[in-house]
Formats: C-alpha cells, sequence, structure tokens
C-alpha cells in the first residue's frame, strides 16, 4: 500500500499546514491546520497497515483533542494576530538553527541505519490491536486509566469554580431589595407626562413636578439630562409649540420626529 | 584498657555534646565537665600506655574495630582505632597537655559570658583530634582532620563579634580547605591504586606499586600536610589565626593541630619511603618553612604572632626530619613532643602577660615583667630555653637530632638542608630572646593605666607543669634513646650514617650560633632601649613584619578567585547577602552571575539551551560513533 | 487468532496497586465528603495509611525474596528486583514524609496550598473561598498517583510503559506545582513552563524510543540490549535514539542542559511540593535511568559516555556557580539540586556494579536531606501587615540569627546543608564516598576530580548559610518581621530527616547492606 | 518506495514541532507544537512496525495518542488558570522566575 502517491500526498498535506505552526498569525488558522496534519497522519497509517490507529487518529485528534485547543482559544478569547517579530534577542536564529540542525541530524541518521524490513502482511484491525492490547498490553492499559483519572482530576483542581456564595431565591432578591429602601413598584419610566418622551427627559409626577431618578444615572453623570422644570413649562404653556428655547445639547426635531411613538404628532 | 580506647573519644565528643545541649542551666558548672572529660580522655590513654609497655615491642600495636562503617565486597570500610606505640604518643600529648589548657582555660575565660560554648568547642577539638591519630584508615583519619579543622574554625571565630577574628577564621577555613583538597586527591589516589584506605592494607602493598605513584600520592599528602600545618606556601592562616583566645593559639595552633601535617607524613612512612622525590619535596618544604618562619619572627611585635611564627618554624624542622626519611621519622615525633611541651607552656604565659596587661599585644609596649609576674618569667623562661636548644633542656635533644640528621646524606642535600637547619637555629635564638628580653626585661614601657600581676593559681599550675615538661621531658625520653626505639615498630629501625660533618663539630656550631643569636637580642632588646614605636626598618624587616607579603602573593596566586567568597561569608549579613553579592561579584561569582545569566526566566531559552544540549551531544557521539 | 489470557504475577505488584487504588478511592472521597475539614483528616489518613501498608507489603517481599533476585512480574514488562523494590520502599518513605507536609498548617490554620486552584490568585472569589473554609485536598490524591507512577518508574522494563508512567507521575506534580496559597503568580509560571518543558522533554524520549524501535525492532530493555550486541557497526539512528531517550531521563533528574526547568519550579512550587518533588523524582528518575543503562544501554556504554561526562562536568559546574550568587533559599537548593544531579551521573560512570549501591543510598541521603531542608523553608515565615502569618521568609537575609531564635530548626538546617556538602559523619559524605568509588572503579578518574573540586566550592554557599544562620545578628526589628513556626507535623517530618541523616552518616552499614544485597537488576533472559 | 520514507517524514514533522515550541509566545501554540512532535514519533512508530511486519510499534502509537489527550487536558487547564490570573497566554510575559 505504501506507493508514492500517498506518501507525497502525506507529505504536502502534513508538511505545508505545519508549517504555520511557525509562520501562521492567528491561533485558530494554525488550530485548523494542524486538524489538516492529523488528517494527513491518519491517512498515512490507514496506508501503512493500521486502520484502527487511522481511525484512532481521527476521532482523538481531529475530534477531541483539536476541538480542544480551539475551545480553549475561544474560552480565552485571544485570537489575535500575534505579532512574530522576535522580542528575546537572538532566539529566532538559535530556533531555526537548532530545528534546521535537528532536522539534519535526524534524516542523516535515519539515511545511515541499515533496516532489513520483514515481509509480511500485518494489518492493526481493532481485532488483531485488541488481542494483543489486553493480552500483552493490559498493564498498560491499567496505568492509563489511573493516567486519565489524574489528568481530569487536574483539570476540575485547576480549571472548576465552584458556587462560592450561597444562591438567593427571588423571595430574598426581593426582601433585601425593600430593605435597601427601594421603591416597591415600578419607577416611571422617563418622559413620561412629559413634554418629550424622550429618554434624557425626567418624568413628571401627576403634579408636574419633574422626577429625576427616573433617567438613566448615567446619562446624568454625563450631564446629558435634560432639565425637568423647563418642560413642565412647556406644558403650561402649550400655546406656543414652536418654543425656541431648547435646552443646549437637547435632541433636535429631526431625531425627535424618528423617536416619537407611532400615532403621535410631532409637534 | 587498649580495648576501651574508643572512650578516650567518646567521653570528649559526649561531653560537647552534653555542653551545647545543656543550655544556660550548665553555664555555672560546664567548664568542670569539659575538663573532667579532658582528663578522662587523659587517664583512658594513660591505662592503654601502661599497658602497651607491659608488651612486647613487636606486639604493641593493637587494632579496635568498632562496627563496620562501609560494608562492600571490594571497598568495605570499617571504623577502626589503630593503638601504636606513634597514635599513643599522640594520645598523650593530646590529652595531657590538653587538660592542662583545660584547666587554664577555665581561669582564662572567666568573664566570657560564652565560657560554657568555648568549652564545649575544646572537647570537641579534643575528640576529634585523637580520631585523628587514632583512625586505622586515611577515611576515619579524614574524618578527623575535618573535626578538627571545624572545631578550630569555630574556636578562632569564638569572638566572631569582631570583623577581623571573623575574618581570620575564615582565612584558616579557606586555606585548610585548600589543604583538604590535597587529601582528598591522595585518599582517591591510594584508593585507586590499592583498592582500600586501610593503613594496613595499604602499607602492606605499598613497597610493590610504582614509584610513580607513590610520589603522587606523597605530593597530595604534603599539599594536605602544608594546609593543615602552615607550611610554605599555605603557612598564611596561622598568623592570623592568633585572633582566637589564646588557650587555644595553645592547645590548637602550638602544640597539637598543627602538627597533624607531621603526623600524617610520619603515618605514611611506608608511601614516602617509595618515594625519594616525594621526601625531597618534603625536606626542602620544611627546611624553606623554618627560614621563613623564623625571619617572620625577627620582625614581628605582636607577642602571639611572633609565636606563631615561630611555631611555623619548628614545624619546619619536623617537616624538614619527616622529609628525610627512617632516620628522621622519630626526631620529628621527638620534637614535636617536646615542642607540644615548652610553646604551649609559653604560648599559656603570653596569655598570661596578656591578662596582665589588659590584653596588649604589642610587646613594644611590654618590658620589665620580671619583677611582677615572676611565676610567668620563670615557665617562659624554661620555655625559652627550651627552644633555643641550650643543654640540657627538652629542645636541646630533639632538635639537635633533626640538625644532626639534616647532615646526614649525599650531594647538596646536606649541606644545604643542614645548613637550613642550623642558620635557623640562630635565628630561632635571636628572635626568641628577643621577644623574651622585650617582654620580662629592659625597661617599662607600659602604658599608664596598666597595673600588671600575676595571674590566679588556675593558669600559674598548668604553666609550671608545662615548664617542667620542657626543661626535663627531652632528657628523660632521649636517655638511652628510649624514645626512637619506642617509636621504632611504626617509623622503622634506621641505620646509623655518619653526618657529612663530625657531630660534636654540628653541636658546637649549633650552640656558638644560639649564643651568638641570643646576645645579639640582648643587646638591642635586653640592655637597649627598645622604642615604643617600631621603627621603619629596612626592607627584610618589613616583609617579613608582613609576612612576607604573603597574602599579596595568595591572593594574586590562588586566592583572588575564593576572595569574594571569603568576603561573603564574613560580610553575610542581610544588606550585603541580597544587594552586594551582585555588585561585588568576582572571580567565581562572576561565573556565577554569567551563568546566572542564562536562566532568563523565558520558557522558550530553556527549551532552546535543552534542544540544542541534545542535538550537540547527539551530534558529538553519532559522529564520533561512526 | 485466538486470545491468550495473559500470564501477570500480580503479587509483587501489590505495592504498587494499593497505592494507585487508594488514589482512585481518594477521588471518590472527594466526591462524598463535603466538609473540607472532615475531608483533609480523612485524606490525611487515608493517604499515610496507603503507604504504610504499601511500604509494609514492601518490607514483607523483601524478606520473601530471601536472596532470590525477584519475580517477573510479565516478561518484558515489568519485574519487581531487589533493587526496584529498594527504590519503591524509598519512595514511599518520601511520598509519607512528602503527604506529612502537605497537611502541615501554620499557626493560623492554613496550609500550603491555595483554597481553590481554579480562581485567579488575589481575587474576591479566592477570599471567598479562604473564607469558606474551601480547601485542594485533591493533592492527597494526586500525591498518590505521584508516588504510584514513580514506584512503576522504577521496575517497568520497557520504553514505551516507561513513557505512560513517566507521564502518571508528571501529570500529579504539573498540577500540584501551580497551587500555591502565597505567590500563586510565581507558582502557576512555574507550572506552567515545568508544563510544557516536560512535555517538549517526554516529546524527545519518545522519538528517541521510536528511533531505539527502529534500529533494534525491540522496545523491552533487556531484548534491546541483546539486540545492540548483535548489531555489529552502531548505526547513528540506535545512538541518537539512546541520547534522545536518555536526556529525557536526565530531564526528570535535573541534569544540565536538561536543568533550566528546575531553579525556577523550586522557588515557585509550594514548597512541600517541591520538597516531596526534589527528593522523589530524581530518585525515580535514576532508578529509570539505571534499568535503562543497565538492561539496554549497555553496550553502548563507551560512546554514551562521553554524553554522562559532559552533562555530569555541565551540571556541577552551573549547579555551583550558580547556587553561589543566590539570594533566594529556595532557588540556592534547586541550584544544588543541580550539582548533586551532576554528581548522580558521575556515578554512572562505566556502568559499575558498585554504582548500585551507590546509587539508591545517594538517592536516599540526598532524598531525606531534601525533604527536611524545605521543611525548615516552611518554618520561617515573613509576618504580614495584619500580623498573621504570610509568606515564606525566603531571602537569605532573613535567615540572619535564626540559630538565637530557633536552636532546633537552624541546627537541622546546618546538618542538611553539610550533608548536602558531603562533611564527614553525615550522611551525603558516605553518598558521595560510594558515589566517588563507583566512579573510580569505572575508570573515571578526572571526572571524580572535577566533582571532588566541584563539592569543595559548593561547601562555600552551604557554610555561608551557617554562617548566617549562627554567627550573624539578627537585623533590627527581625523578630517581628519573621515569625518561626512550631508546626508539630513539620517538625516531626524535620526530626525523622535529621535523625535519618545523622544515623546514615555514622552507622551507614546497615542500609548499606540492604542495598548491597540489592544491587542486582532481574535478567530474565540471561 | 518503503515505508522509511514516513520516518523521514516523522524526522521533518519533529523538528518544525520543536521549531514551534521555540518560536512562538503563544502558550496554545507552542504547546501544538508539542503536539506535532508526539505525533511525528508516532508516525516513525507506525512506519517501523510496518516495515517490520509488526503491531507493536502500532501499540505504541495508540498509547502515546492516549497519553497525549491526556497531557492536552491537564496543559489547557494549567494555561487557563493562567489566563485567568494574568488574561495572557504568552509565553515570554510570566517570566518573574528567573536568575
Amino acid at each position: 500500500m505504501v506507493n508514492e502517491v500517498l506518501f507525497w500526498t502525506v507529505a504536502l498535506l502534513t508538511v505545508i499546514p505545519s508549517l504555520a505552526l511557525i509562520f501562521a498569525k492567528r491561533p485558530v488558522h494554525i488550530a485548523m491546520s494542524i486538524v489538516l496534519v492529523m488528517v494527513g497522519l491518519a491517512a498515512a497509517y490507514v496506508g501503512m497497515g493500521a486502520p484502527f490507529l487511522g481511525m484512532v487518529q481521527i476521532v482523538v485528534y481531529t475530534g477531541a483533542v483539536m476541538m480542544m485547543f480551539l475551545f480553549v482559544l475561544m474560552l480565552v478569547g485571544v485570537d489575535n494576530a500575534e505579532d512574530l517579530r522576535e522580542t528575546i534577542k537572538g532566539q529566532k536564529w538559535i530556533a531555526f538553527a537548532a530545528a534546521g540542525g535537528l532536522a539534519i541530524l535526524l534524516i542523516a541518521v535515519i539515511g545511515d541505519a541499515t533496516i532489513e524490513p520483514r515481509t509480511g502482511d500485518v494489518v492493526g484491525n481493532p481485532e488483531e490491536i485488541a488481542m494483543v492490547l489486553f493480552s500483552e498490553y493490559v498493564l498498560v492499559m491499567e496505568v492509563l486509566g489511573f493516567l486519565l483519572i489524574t489528568a481530569a482530576v487536574g483539570a476540575l483542581v485547576l480549571t472548576h469554580v465552584p458556587r462560592l456564595t450561597p444562591r438567593r431565591t427571588q423571595v430574598e432578591l426581593q426582601a433585601a431589595r425593600v430593605a435597601a429602601g427601594a421603591d416597591p413598584v415600578n419607577k416611571p419610566m422617563p418622559g413620561v407626562y412629559a413634554r418629550h418622551n424622550a429618554l434624557d427627559v425626567p418624568a413628571l409626577d401627576p403634579e408636574g413636578n419633574p422626577i429625576e431618578d427616573s433617567v438613566s444615572r448615567v446619562l446624568e453623570v454625563r450631564h446629558q439630562t435634560q432639565d425637568g422644570a423647563e418642560f413642565r413649562a412647556q406644558l403650561e404653556d402649550t400655546d406656543n409649540p414652536d418654543h425656541e428655547a431648547r435646552p443646549h445639547g437637547a435632541p433636535s426635531r429631526d431625531s425627535d420626529t424618528r423617536n416619537t411613538r407611532e400615532g403621535e404628532e410631532p409637534k | 584498657m587498649q580495648s576501651l580506647i574508643w572512650l578516650a573519644i567518646a567521653i570528649p565528643l559526649a561531653s560537647a555534646a552534653f555542653l551545647l545541649l545543656a543550655g544556660k542551666r550548665a553555664d555555672a558548672w560546664g567548664h568542670w565537665v569539659g575538663v573532667v572529660a579532658s582528663s578522662a580522655a587523659f587517664l583512658v590513654g594513660a591505662g592503654a600506655l601502661l599497658e602497651m609497655l607491659g608488651q612486647d615491642a613487636a606486639n604493641r600495636a593493637t587494632t579496635v574495630t568498632l562496627w563496620e562503617f562501609i560494608p562492600g565486597s571490594d571497598l568495605s570500610v570499617s571504623a577502626g582505632l589503630l593503638l601504636d606505640p606513634l597514635s599513643i604518643t599522640f594520645v598523650m600529648l593530646i590529652t595531657f597537655v590538653g587538660t592542662l589548657i583545660h584547666l587554664y582555660s577555665v581561669a582564662y575565660m572567666e568573664h566570657d559570658v560564652a565560657r560554657r560554648r568555648f568549652f564545649a568547642y575544646l572537647n570537641l577539638f579534643i575528640a576529634a583530634m585523637l580520631l585523628l591519630v587514632l583512625a586505622d584508615s586515611y577515611l576515619l583519619l579524614f574524618f578527623g582532620w575535618e573535626g578538627v579543622g571545624l572545631a578550630s574554625y569555630l574556636l578562632i571565630g569564638f569572638w566572631n563579634f569582631k570583623d577581623e577574628y571573623a575574618t581570620a577564621a575564615n582565612k584558616a577555613f579557606v586555606v585548610n580547605r585548600i589543604g583538604d583538597i590535597g587529601l582528598i586527591i591522595a585518599m582517591g589516589m591510594i584508593f585507586a591504586a590499592f583498592g582500600s584506605l586501610d593503613f594496613a592494607t595499604v602499607f602492606a602493598q605499598a613497597p610493590e606499586a610504582s614509584t610513580a605513584t607513590l610520589t603522587g600520592i606523597g605530593l597530595a599528602l604534603l599539599l594536605a600536610a602544608c594546609g593543615k600545618s602552615a607550611q610554605f606556601p599555605l603557612q598564611s592562616w596561622l598568623g592570623d589565626a592568633m585572633a582566637g583566645p589564646t588557650p587555644v593559639s595553645a592547645l590548637i595552633h602550638a602544640a597539637t593541630m598543627v602538627t597533624a601535617g607531621v603526623y600524617l607524613i610520619v603515618r605514611s612512612a611506608p608511601i614516602y619511603n617509595g618515594a625519594p622525590d616525594a621526601q625531597l619535596v618534603v625536606a626542602v618544604v620544611g627546611a624553606i618553612t623554618l627560614l621563613l618562619g623564623a625571619f617572620i619572627g625577627m620582625a614581628k611585635d605582636d607577642i602571639k604572632k611572633a609565636l606563631a611564627a615561630s611555631t611555623m618554624s619548628q614545624i619546619g624542622y619536623m617537616m624538614l626530619a619527616a622529609g628525610l626519611g627512617p632516620i628522621g621519622y622519630a626526631f620529628a615525633i621527638f620534637h614535636l613532643v617536646t615542642h607540644g611541651f615548652f610553646k604551649a607552656g609559653m604560648f599559656l604565659g603570653a596569655g598570661s602577660v596578656m591578662h596582665a596587661m589588659n590584653d596588649t599585644v604589642n610587646m613594644r609596649r611590654f618590658g620589665a615583667l620580671r619583677g611582677v609576674m615572676v611565676i610567668t618569667w620563670v615557665t617562659f623562661g624554661l620555655g625559652w630555653l627550651a627552644i633555643l636548644g641550650v643543654p640540657p633542656f627538652s629542645g636541646y635533644w630533639s632538635k639537635d637530632k633533626i640538625i644532626e640528621a639534616a647532615f646526614v646524606g649525599e650531594g647538596w642535600q646536606p649541606w644545604v638542608l643542614g645548613g637550613a637547619a642550623l642558620v635557623g637555629a640562630g635565628m630561632t635564638a635571636f628572635y626568641m630572646s628577643r621577644l623574651f628580653f622585650m617582654t620580662f626585661h629592659g625597661k617599662a614601657r607600659w602604658e599608664d593605666d596598666m597595673h600588671p600581676h600575676e595571674s590566679s593559681a588556675l593558669m600559674t599550675v598548668p604553666m609550671m607543669i608545662l615548664a617542667v615538661g620542657s626543661a626535663f621531658l627531652g632528657l628523660f625520653l632521649a636517655t638511652g634513646d628510649k624514645f626512637t626505639h619506642f617509636l621504632e615498630p611504626v617509623t622503622g629501625h634506621a641505620e646509623h650514617h655518619d653526618p657529612v660533618i663530625s657531630i660534636p663539630v654540628i653541636i658546637g656550631l649549633t650552640l656558638a650560633l644560639v649564643a651568638v643569636g641570643t646576645v645579639l637580642a640582648w643587646m638591642r632588646y635586653g640592655r637597649a632601649d627598645v622604642p615604643v614605636e617600631a621603627p621603619a626598618g629596612s626592607l627584610g624587616t618589613i616583609t617579613a613584619r608582613n609576612d612576607f607579603f604573603q597574602d599579596s602573593v595568595n591572593r594574586a596566586v590562588f586566592q583572588r578567585p575564593g576572595q569574594h567568597l571569603t568576603r561573603t561569608l564574613v560580610y553575610a549579613d542581610a544588606t550585603i547577602v541580597d544587594g552586594a553579592v551582585n555588585k561585588q561579584a568576582r572571580g567565581w561569582a562572576r561565573l556565577g552571575e554569567a551563568s546566572r545569566k542564562l536562566q532568563t526566566g523565558q520558557a522558550r531559552s530553556y527549551a532552546a539551551t535543552m534542544l540544542v544540549g541534545v542535538i550537540v551531544i547527539a551530534l558529538i557521539i553519532v559522529v564520533g560513533g561512526l | 487468532m485466538n486470545f491468550v489470557t495473559p500470564e501477570i504475577a500480580w503479587a509483587p505488584l501489590t505495592p504498587i496497586l494499593i497505592v494507585l487504588g487508594t488514589a482512585a478511592v481518594a477521588i471518590l472521597i472527594e466526591a462524598f465528603i463535603k466538609s473540607p475539614a472532615t475531608r483533609r483528616t480523612v485524606q490525611l489518613t487515608v493517604t499515610i495509611g496507603a503507604l504504610l501498608v504499601a511500604l509494609g507489603f514492601v518490607i514483607v517481599q523483601w524478606v520473601g525474596l530471601d536472596g532470590s533476585a525477584g519475580d517477573v512480574v510479565m516478561t518484558g514488562k515489568i519485574t519487581v528486583d531487589a533493587q526496584s523494590l529498594a527504590w519503591q520502599a524509598m519512595l514511599l518513605v518520601f511520598g509519607i514524609l512528602g503527604a506529612l507536609l502537605f497537611a502541615a498548617r501554620t499557626s493560623d490554620g492554613e496550609d500550603a496550598f491555595t483554597p481553590l486552584g481554579s480562581v485567579p490568585p488575589g481575587s474576591t472569589k479566592e477570599r471567598l473561598a479562604r473564607r469558606a473554609g474551601l480547601k485542594v485536598t485533591e493533592v492527597f490524591p494526586l500525591l498518590l498517583f505521584a508516588v504510584g507512577g514513580m514506584m512503576l518508574f522504577t521496575c517497568i522494563t520497557d520504553l514505551i510503559f516507561l513513557f505512560v508512567a513517566l507521564e502518571l507521575f508528571s501529570l500529579p506534580l504539573y498540577i500540584m506545582v501551580a497551587l500555591a496559597r502565597r505567590r500563586r503568580l510565581l507558582s502557576q509560571e512555574a507550572a506552567l513552563k515545568y508544563f510544557l518543558l516536560g512535555a517538549f522533554s517526554s516529546a524527545i524520549y519518545l522519538f528517541g524510543a521510536a528511533l531505539v524501535y527502529g534500529a533494534t525492532t525491540q522496545i523491552d530493555l533487556e531484548s534491546i540490549g541483546i539486540a545492540i550486541d548483535f548489531i555489529p557497526n552502531r548505526d547513528g539512528m540506535l545512538l541518537a535514539g539512546a541520547v534522545m531517550v536518555v536526556a529525557g531521563l536526565m530531564f526528570k533528574i535535573g541534569a544540565a542542559p536538561f536543568h533550566s526547568w528546575v531553579p525556577d519550579v523550586y522557588q515557585g512550587a509550594p514548597t512541600p511540593v517541591t520538597a516531596f518533588m526534589g527528593a522523589a523524582t530524581k530518585a525515580a528518575a535514576t532508578a529509570a535511568l539505571v534499568r535503562v543503562m543497565y538492561l539496554a544501554f549497555y553496550p553502548l556504554e563507551w560512546e554514551l559516555s562521553w554524553m554522562f561526562w559532559a552533562v555530569a562536568i555541565t551540571s556541577m559546574i552551573i549547579g555551583t556557580l550558580a547556587a553561589l550568587v543566590q539570594t533566594d533559599i529556595k532557588r540556592m537548593l534547586a541550584y544544588s539540586a543541580v550539582a548533586h544531579a551532576g554528581f548522580i551521573l558521575v556515578a554512572f560512570a562505566g556502568l559499575t556494579p558498585e554504582a548500585l549501591v551507590a546509587l539508591p543510598f545517594y538517592l536516599l541521603t540526598y532524598g531525606l536531606a531534601t525533604i527536611g531542608a524545605f521543611a525548615i523553608i516552611t518554618q520561617v515565615r515573613e509576618r504580614a501587615e495584619d500580623g498573621g502569618i504570610g509568606a515564606e521568609a525566603v531571602r537569605l537575609g532573613q535567615w540572619a540569627g535564626l540559630g538565637k531564635r530557633s536552636p532546633f530548626l537552624a541546627g537541622a538546617m546546618a546538618l542538611f546543608l553539610l550533608s548536602f556538602a558531603g562533611i564527614p559523619l553525615t550522611a551525603g559524605f558516605i553518598g558521595k564516598f560510594e558515589v566517588f568509588s563507583a566512579a573510580i572503579a569505572g575508570g573515571a578518574w578526572p571526572l571524580v576530580l572535577v566533582a571532588v573540586i566541584a563539592s569543595m566550592v559548593a561547601a562555600f554557599f552551604y557554610v555561608r548559610l551557617i554562617v548566617l544562620m549562627f554567627f550573624t545578628d539578627a537585623p533590627e526589628g527581625a523578630d517581628e518581621a519573621i515569625a518561626v513556626e512550631t508546626e508539630t507535623l513539620t517538625r516531626v517530618v524535620i526530626g525523622i530527616t535529621a535523625a535519618a541523616i545523622v544515623i546514615l552518616g555514622i552507622l551507614p552499614s546497615g542500609v548499606l547492606n540492604i542495598f548491597e544485597s540489592a544491587a542486582h537488576l532481574l535478567v530474565s533472559a540471561g | 518506495m518503503t515505508a522509511m520514507s514516513f520516518v523521514y517524514l516523522a524526522a521533518i514533522l519533529f523538528a518544525i514541532g520543536a521549531a514551534a515550541v521555540l518560536l512562538r509566545r503563544n502558550a496554545i501554540v507552542a504547546f501544538m507544537g508539542v503536539e506535532l512532535m508526539l505525533n511525528a514519533a508516532n508516525l516513525a512508530l507506525v512506519a517501523f512496525a510496518h516495515m517490520y511486519a509488526e503491531l507493536d510499534g502500532q501499540i505504541m502509537a495508540f498509547f502515546v495518542l492516549v497519553v497525549a489527550a491526556a497531557e492536552v487536558v491537564v496543559g489547557l487547564a494549567i494555561i487557563i488558570a493562567l489566563f485567568r490570573a494574568r488574561q495572557t497566554i504568552s509565553l515570554d510575559e510570566p517570566a518573574e522566575l528567573k536568575g
């Protein structure tokens, strides 16, 4: 099964995407490239008589491990393009030299090796693998179980945040609010009874006095509220529709028009 | 008693541990525990000696195996003690002088708040020193070797609240480490050559080993001996070590520890016997040091430093003797024993003087103490006569033999070595007399507030006992060559050789030189007025005063790299350790800084280091393997 | 093809199964016991209990060996021989001491681990979690997994199984490193570096294993050794593969140039984890390296000796020099660990039988001293602004005058430092002596010389700390700024390790005899 | 053409993965580099297995796959924890442990 087509396909499918690890800027792109690499490797496994391993590779690596990487990338929300300029002096040089040296060294020693391939067609299908796994390697399997427990516990210890304060019921929340002196009923919305129903205009109570609380505090802090008293005066002076004394910073007429509710005639 | 000799080590050790752990409760009486422990060790040793004397000369070596230390088929090391005439000599010297110094210290350290700790260290020292001399293998000897180093370090730096004292302690530490490297190298070579570190095994095989191997081992051992015994070129620490309390100087830096180097060489006699070149180097080092020490001694005004220089010089004599081979070994040890007595006595005398003079050490501030400190004067005087080599005092019997032995041989050697020993005797006479006269005779040059007085009985009695030893021990041991015969099973029997000059001539010359030296000293320092301020002095004096600029030389040659370390050790306080380490980086530390820079904190650089490492190693191996 | 039921001799695996099985059960405890305080008690009891029982079984097995070489649990996969039992016992001891340190709490009732590993350090949520008294008691099962993995690591004879066990003990360590209560940002940084470099080195190991497989068609160590013996000319692929496999193991030992993670991780990790990891990882990795070298690559001894020499010398030099200039005590000990990795590799010279005694002994002494020293570090604390107990005081200057304040801690620390330095009458000396004599027996003279000089230089920074503790007065206000803890569990650990260092230094023969009789690797084929 | 060519391919992929670890600041990308290295080893194992007509190489690759998956879980968890604390997954940024 090992033929040139397979090899070159796998080689291209693995080497090129894996270069993203060095040159790509966005972690998500890198993760997706590695997914490709894993698929390529799976193909190689299948091609070399390890179909079971190929499947496991797809399931575990592309399906679980790389997805977990992506998941964490999303979780930490740092998919910013990374600045690839090197900050440690000489590190880039050392890294390329070391990696190049490593590759050359390994290729040289592999080329130097005298290997006599054996003939025979051993295919690692699930059955065969299971036979070996649960006879010769059963102890390793058992130890793997402990390893997985450790990993799970470790992940929980480092990431799981339990509830630190007791959950409060609605009743408790309401009681607390009243105890803090809040109004038991809803506050009037801004603009109620006022000449304008804009968000920046305080509501007027039935007597026509402005209720300053009804405007969002944010606007108050920014000094973007309108003076309620002025609008009260307008209320009284309805005969004068073209009241020009608009306070500074108030929305223009055009915006008023847009903001008025349907069916209400703008003045 | 011989099988119980381990008690001599165990008792002081236990006492040291007890004193360190006992806490303040024991402050009032702890020092007596130390004294008792030391005396007990002496009694054990004396018992063993008596038992040994009752045995045949041939059967006097006993090995006491304590336990199997490092088991193994190829290399098994057992913790065993070797009791033979050589080691028992040391045991007696260490415990006897040690006990006297313990007694003396009770009074000398009376006002020190940490007296209990001081005695713990003294006991520790005694235990370690006994381990050193009783060990039956180089490994165990090494334990003792390190132990005395540690105790000495602790005791020199005992008053470590003064910076210079701590510096001195550290200097001793650094130089001793250099010596230790020598011992470790020697042990490695011995192990490689003989497959064992036991004295018995090694010495049995030594005659068959090649001369080159033995020479290598011998030189490495000499390096070790030089470090411990303050021999050229590692002598610089001894003078500074005088910063420690005076009893320490008497015990460690005169009588016992500094002679460990001589012990090591005599103990290793079978190795040196097969390595004439190494022997010659030992003798030459000894000759150089004896002259160097004497020269330094002539210029020092600090009484303790002058005595230290003298110690260095006297150990030079012992090394010279040890380097002469079988004819010299016994004399080296003989001189070591007599020197132990008279030098310890003089140090204690110096301590007594310092005690009287408010811890002044400058001899130009002494003078005319004979009148006020009669006992000190007499005891010191006996020591002085002994070191001069005036018959019939101890030093004469031992030193004269060394000078005679130095003149034995062929070619240039007897003339050079013997000449050095002879000249050294004259110089010794000069500087020791100078010291003696400046201190006890002439006019009083005390500062106004001085009221010298004789020390208490606790201090004078040990001095008196040592003075008796200085006077008569040599005569006693030399009569009928008792001591030499006693040591013969260890040092081997030496054929009698005639020196190149006849013996009476040598004796005559020696005594004449001694007389000249003494008279010169009397003229300059006894009869004449001694200026309170040191005169500028000739180039020679300045050189000698500065210990031959040994420190500068050391610094330039091999201490420079270690210097920063020393400094860091000394000023290891918060600010320095935290801040200035970076600034003061020199030598090693700069290399350390460089290696620190590799650790950038960047995981990617780390990965690069690893990968490059793998590639380079693989490349070398693959290319080399093809 | 019919399925053949595998023949497995389970009995020799009992200790490992106990440890790993208890770890799995302990995970269930996490799920079922809600109260953190109860959970801590239960987990601690279960962990220590399991480790003790396992240790008991190891001893029973040892006695049961009665001079025989051991059992092949599964041909080509696992052999439990005397050598691996010795290592297993050592790892269990380290595990027990480690677990005690994991459970130790300051006088404020805080242990070394964060209350909640998933929330950002210093955040409101972290405060809430602390107030709620949460505890990451998962560290106990994680510790068990690590110990179990390491024990497996010492008896596996198969390159790929080794890889699985390597990950089994590494993953829990990566996680635990990230869980420090104080200075958690550093702790997370350390975890990330440890993980990334660890994964990187595993990949290198694995590719090496693949190359070795390609060159020999074998994957179990013994067959590899036999196959190499039959290869007339060593081809480059085999050598490169061997180098990569050995490099992967040396990474775990912490030898330069694969050491870069050591200082950062030792410093950043919670100190009890550092203590356990520093002792146990080195031991387990050394045990595996022994097996790989003695069983598989012994025919390549001459070729690979280059690597061992180069790495040993580099480690000793870098470790020693860098430790000289450190101001952080954990970092100083970390660099000293690198230097010790060098000493360990010295013993591999010549692959002598002596090394099989020297290495376990060296690792035992080194591990005990390491655990003790780091345990002491957990006891010297900064005082927080509110008067509570703060982070560990790790700047060297903060240790000035400790000898006066706490003679016990300072004395024990001095003992451990002297042992690291290899001063006679401490266990470290005997360890160094054994290692050096093994190397001399292997003919590696110059290597030993370098090692001796390195240990001389190294003595300086150890002594510097001793001088600082005993002979330097504490700076003004240090009494207020530094709190010295007296935690019982920690003191027990310090006491045990200190006693062991002294006993092993003076009477090492008992333990040496044990290792002596364990100095054979079971070879099933031969 | 034999399966040996796939071993060469594995070597190249391994080197590319290593380069990514050395070059990329984004921890997740560097981590993908490690994954590529592991997969390269797998490719080599399978190729050797094919040449030797054995199953062992495949089995090994299978184990590596599982181990790698477990490793990914822990690695990503560490990265997430770090991200929560620092709002970055740059490998260069946390570099307080050094020297």
